[in-house]
């Protein structure tokens, strides 16, 4: 079993209300540091196997229609050990 | 006339949208999620809800749903269809209307009367308002803000294509305070505010919302 | 350790078994040995253990619950009492209403959201188990301080857990309470109502009968949800390697459960079932054995065909899950191939994993193998039944005794600080912060919500037949005087039914209390119990239904009694229902009801840190009478609110800004008194001067003392030489909810 | 300026209706290489510099307080070039 990570964030463009609630929260709770807060999704998915190049562009096309919308988000596909 | 109502697991309002679809003076049928034949009806509605759960992004999974595959090939030639909520959300993942409805500012579900103007009486869905009219309806999202690129912005506004537009305070951070759109050639509209509830004072803020639906009957008519 | 069977504990008597840390006592553990001829299998003494716990078997409260039964008024619109799921009243034209609350306290204190999305999930499979529709629910809720940083915690979750599901539901949130009390840090209640319809013929009980029958699972795959406590049996059944980590935590699943409804509704209106049980606390454990015990008792159930989220699930554990939205049906064998279908239309996974028979015990195999054996009522409805010491709380005479000391206004500046500073404290705040995270138009047949004094949906769109449903609960009240505090509370809550126009009709209600072992919080619920049976009896409301929530304490201090009770009431015209507050200036105000000084109780009191003196006494004879001028003088009233917690002071601070129509009212005697006291018994109405004289006349003829109290119209809100700017109000009422919680 | 991510998922033994969702989807699509998919957040914080040991500490401690509800969650924190 291998595990592929999608990782999904908003175009930096967008904007993006839960990282500003996060980051406005942060400060609050004594934690000064962060310049600034972003929130994205995570999936991890399981597959049978070490992932072919094959799968791996198939997930590609499955974040491109599905998991992400290309409008307003962006997407990384790698495989986790 | 036939008005389909589509109902998707998660559907809420379909019910509604039929009541109103009836007291507009219309026929109602109700269409299934699976069922890719759309039993020759003149308009098209998506109604308010949480299709699928709504997990993921709303709309996400239902626009691939067999009887979107039927709206989005009909819709490209003219069919009239109204998105409401959630149905604007699908209409968005489906590439119909632009941009995409994301998670309110305030990062809470809001329900309440709100107040839109109505900017575009040419689509297929708002011919039968005064142009600029303020009406009272009900608003009730959790992700309703509308976000799009500059360019798309640019032209949704230069397009005249911006249907209705949120009065006083900004409700969930839209851009340019967008509460619906059409497509360039006018049968397709999203809205997000609920037109459906607010066609009777007893259980509405108004009766504003009629008028939605008595539009697509005068515009079918006048073919 | 293998796999534990009824053959093993036939011929292992001996051994040990870990009954104390599943709850049970050893006495309770004889008897189930009694009861069975020999030791109980591992997954026996599960069934046992959850089932004959306090939450399932009501072994605290059954002696005193029993007087609802006795003392039950005569009443032609019971169709179903108390023991099904929830009751059932016949509300005329055919038409069926069913509703009940019930508590999910303490999981929402642990995670809000899911706590209390799951509360909601499981009250309205309640109701979706008497065959109805559900078309609405109500929420009262009771936090810790407002200002504590657990609150802050806890109410945001909650809410947000309460709409996040009941939203995606579809199903309107038509009211609810919230309240705050130091006793509920820690102890947040989280209480839910549900309330749904059907016709008089689609009622569905939880009974298996007719052997051959299938027992059929439907809804959501089981996984190791809610099952913290079993896990004792499952580390003895694995051994060593021990099992995979089991949630404390139930995650709720609304999108499965609006589909299970849908689909359940489907399956009911083709009558495809013989009986049908939710899966709610206890899980399979419960709905077996009381679908068995509903019927004739037999019943036999193959474990391993239970569809499993997690495979590592063992029997013991599969048994007490409490994974959310399933259900359990009893089918004929030729209407499943139908139920299968309906089934795969809504994608709802669903099996068969047993048959009733014509014998008497329940049983239950794992791979062919026996390993639970018993007669399924003395799981699910012979519990062991406790008549547990109680005694007056030592500290309550005095405490009834004390001479309040609060400091009241007497200047007008000073009453004008006193209406700002009551009507923006928490507890009388506007609460639309919360409501607006709530659908209240969903279903389109919402007639009334949030802030209106009751919940009203219309249930029939063509002959405009509506319901009305008001939850109250003064535990300051009952606090001071329990016995008086559930009348009291009955009476809000039937009061709150009729100034809406409807006629009360039936009672359900949640009893949240500390814990039963301490005698002084028993005499607290004996008190109650006794209050509240004596008041519907008076009253002539059948109660139908409801929930008992013990041990919420921290150390040592109970939470205060907070008998939640709701009422229900019919209205033959929902274009007649009757609003809150007025939408036009020049209408005539008056006050019905008499007001002396009841501030024990109060609020004013509570926001001065005083929690004695004596309650008021209930009057139930004039509330009825009240009730009865309400309802006769509807045609007369332009509007309606009653005056409660808060005193007068809230009901003119909410009926003026609801319109955003102002008031002018002069009161007689002391205005401190006549402001803040909380006397029960009391409604301000608005009516045009011409119809004055006949509300005056009707009045006279029900002996309710009326007071003309003023005149609507104006921005601002003026008593006496006091004048309020709407504005200013508003601001303070308004401001306190955003400025707590974002 | 570092990139600080915060990735949490619920624990494996609760019910992740999101997941599930996207997981029964993906094969109506065609996509039949998931054996299984769970769907988790992703934070992004933007630091100044490269972060300290002190800081990613401090980061952990935001994440078990905010970011994540350690009833329900767990969380890696990592630094992303
Ligand atoms: N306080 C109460 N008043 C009246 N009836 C009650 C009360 N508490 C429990 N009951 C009744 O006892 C029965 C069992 O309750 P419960 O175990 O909570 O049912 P369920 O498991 O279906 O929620 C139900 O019929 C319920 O209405
Ligand atoms: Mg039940």
């Amino acid at each position: 079993m291998a595990k592929i990570v999608v990782d999904v964030m908003l175009k930096p463009e967008i904007l993006d209300p839960q990282g500003q609630a996060v980051g406005a929260a942060l400060p609050r709770l004594g934690f000064t540091f962060a310049q600034s807060v972003r929130q994205g999704k995570r999936f991890e998915i399981e597959v049978e196997g070490d992932p072919t190049p094959a799968q791996l562009a198939e997930i590609s096309k499955a974040a491109e229609t599905l998991l992400a919308n290309p409008v307003i988000e962006t997407f990384v596909v790698r495989v986790e050990k | 006339m036939k008005v389909g109502v589509v109902t998707f697991p998660g559907s809420l309002d379909d019910q509604d949208a039929a009541r109103a679809v009836r007291f507009a003076g219309a026929t109602p049928v109700s269409l299934w999620h699976r069922d890719s034949d759309l039993h020759g009806v003149d308009a098209v509605i998506l109604p308010g809800g949480f299709s699928y759960g709504d997990y993921l992004r709303c709309g996400a999974i239902s626009r691939f749903a067999p009887v979107m595959t039927s709206i989005i090939e009909q819709a490209k030639s003219g069919l009239p269809v109204l998105g409401i909520c959630n149905g604007f959300q699908i209409l968005c993942e489906s590439h119909l209307l632009p941009g995409a409805l994301t998670r309110n500012q305030g990062l809470h579900f809001l329900c309440g009367p709100q107040k839109i103007r109505i900017e575009n009486t040419t689509s297929a869905w708002t011919s039968n308002f005064v142009q600029n009219r303020e009406i009272v309806i009900p608003l009730k999202n959790g992700e309703g803000s509308f976000q799009c690129d500059d360019s798309t912005l640019a032209q949704l506004e230069s397009e005249g294509r911006v249907i209705a537009r949120y009065m006083g305070e900004n409700p969930n951070g839209s851009r340019n305070l967008i509460a619906g759109i059409t497509n360039a050639r006018g049968n397709v509209v999203g809205i997000m505010p609920h037109p459906e509830h607010a066609i009777d004072s007893l259980t509405g803020p108004s009766t504003d919302g009629l008028a939605f639906f008595t539009s697509v009957l005068n515009s079918l008519v006048g073919k | 350790m293998a796999l534990d069977t009824v053959a093993i504990a036939s011929t292992t008597p001996d051994q040990v078994q870990p009954f104390a840390e599943l709850g049970l006592k050893g006495d309770e553990y004889q008897r189930i040995r009694e009861i069975l001829g020999r030791r109980p299998s591992s997954s026996e003494l599960a069934m046992y253990s959850v089932m004959w716990s306090e939450h399932c078997s009501y072994k605290s409260s059954k002696v005193h619950l029993r007087q609802f039964g006795e003392k039950a008024p005569k009443s032609d619109a019971l169709l179903v009492g108390i023991g099904e799921n929830a009751g059932v009243v016949d509300v005329g034209q055919g038409y069926a209403v069913t509703f009940k609350i019930e508590s999910h306290n303490h999981p929402s204190f642990i995670e809000p959201y899911q706590g209390a999305a799951t509360g909601i999930g499981g009250i309205v499979r309640d109701i979706l188990t008497m065959g109805a529709r559900p078309i609405a629910v109500m929420d009262p809720l009771r936090f810790g301080p407002a200002d504590a940083p657990d609150t802050r915690r806890v109410l945001p979750g909650v809410i947000a857990g309460i709409g996040g599901y009941g939203n995606c539901l579809g199903l309107p949130n038509i009211g609810g309470e919230i309240i705050f009390d130091q006793t509920y840090a820690g102890n947040p209640l989280v209480n839910a109502l549900c309330v749904g319809v059907m016709r008089h013929e689609q009622i569905k009980l939880a009974k298996a009968s007719g052997p051959g029958n299938l027992v059929v699972l439907f809804g959501a795959k089981t996984g190791g949800d809610g099952i913290g406590g079993v896990s004792v049996l499952a580390s003895e059944t694995f051994g060593a390697s021990g099992p995979a980590k089991r949630p404390s935590v139930q995650v709720g699943d609304p999108f499965t459960e609006k589909v299970l409804i849908e689909c359940s509704l489907e399956i009911f209106a083709e009558d495809l079932v013989v009986g049908i049980q939710d899966l709610g606390g206890a899980g399979l454990s419960c709905a077996t054995s009381e679908l068995a015990s509903g019927g004739s008792g037999g019943m036999e159930v193959e474990l391993e065909k239970v569809p499993l989220r997690d495979p590592s699930l063992s029997p013991e554990e599969i048994l007490m899950s409490e994974s959310q939205e399933r259900m359990c049906a009893i089918v004929e064998p030729s209407k499943i191939a139908r139920f299968l279908e309906i089934c795969e239309k809504w994608d709802v996974t669903v099996t068969v994993i047993g048959k009733v028979t014509d014998g008497d015990r329940l049983i239950i195999t794992w791979h062919g193998e026996v390993i639970v054996d018993v007669p399924p009522r003395t799981v699910a409805h012979e519990g062991p039944v406790y008549n547990r010491p109680m005694a007056k709380p030592g500290y309550l005479d005095q405490l009834n005794a004390k001479v309040l000391d609060i400091p009241m206004p007497k200047n007008n500046p000073e009453i004008k600080a006193a209406i700002l500073k009551l009507m923006s404290s928490a507890n009388m705040a506007d609460k639309s912060w919360v409501t607006a995270q709530y659908d209240k138009y969903v279903q389109g047949n919402t007639i009334q919500s949030q802030p209106q004094d009751s919940g009203m949906v219309r249930i029939d769109e063509n002959t405009h037949l509506g319901v009305a449903i008001s939850t109250d609960a003064n535990a300051s009240w009952s606090y001071l005087n329990p016995y008086e505090g559930a009348k009291l509370a009955l009476a809000e809550a039937a009061r709150n039914i009729a100034t809406a126009g409807a006629k009360p009709l039936a009672v359900t209600n949640c009893l949240n209390f500390g814990s039963p072992e301490d005698p002084a919080v028993m005499w607290q619920f004996a008190e109650t119990v006794r209050g509240l049976a004596d008041g519907c009896l008076e009253m002539g409301l059948p109660v139908t239904g409801g929930n008992v929530s013990f041990y919420n304490q921290t150390g040592d201090v109970a939470i205060l009694p907070t008998p939640i009770i709701g009422v229900l009431g019919v209205i033959q015209d929902v274009r007649t229902h009757m609003p809150m507050s007025f939408d036009v200036a020049d209408l005539e105000l008056y006050l019905l009801g008499e007001t002396r000084a009841d501030l024990a109780g109060s609020q004013w009191a509570y926001l001065h840190n005083e929690r004695g003196g004596q309650a008021p006494l209930a009057h139930l004879k004039n509330e009825m009478s009240l009730i009865d001028l309400l309802l006769e003088s509807q045609s007369l009233c332009n509007a309606r609110h009653d005056v409660s917690q808060g005193g007068l002071t809230a009901t003119l601070t909410e009926m003026v800004l609801e319109n955003n129509i102002g008031a002018t009212v002069t009161l007689e005697g002391d205005l401190a008194t006549a402001l803040l006291s909380e006397t029960p018994g009391r409604v301000v109405v608005a009516v045009h001067k011409e119809k004055a004289q006949p509300l005056i006349a009707l009045a006279s003829k029900h002996k309710i003392a009326i007071t003309r109290i003023g005149d609507t119209g104006g921005k601002s809100l003026t008593i006496n030489d006091v004048a309020l700017e709407l504005n200013e109000l508003r601001a303070a009422f308004t401001g306190t909810f955003p400025k707590l919680f974002g």
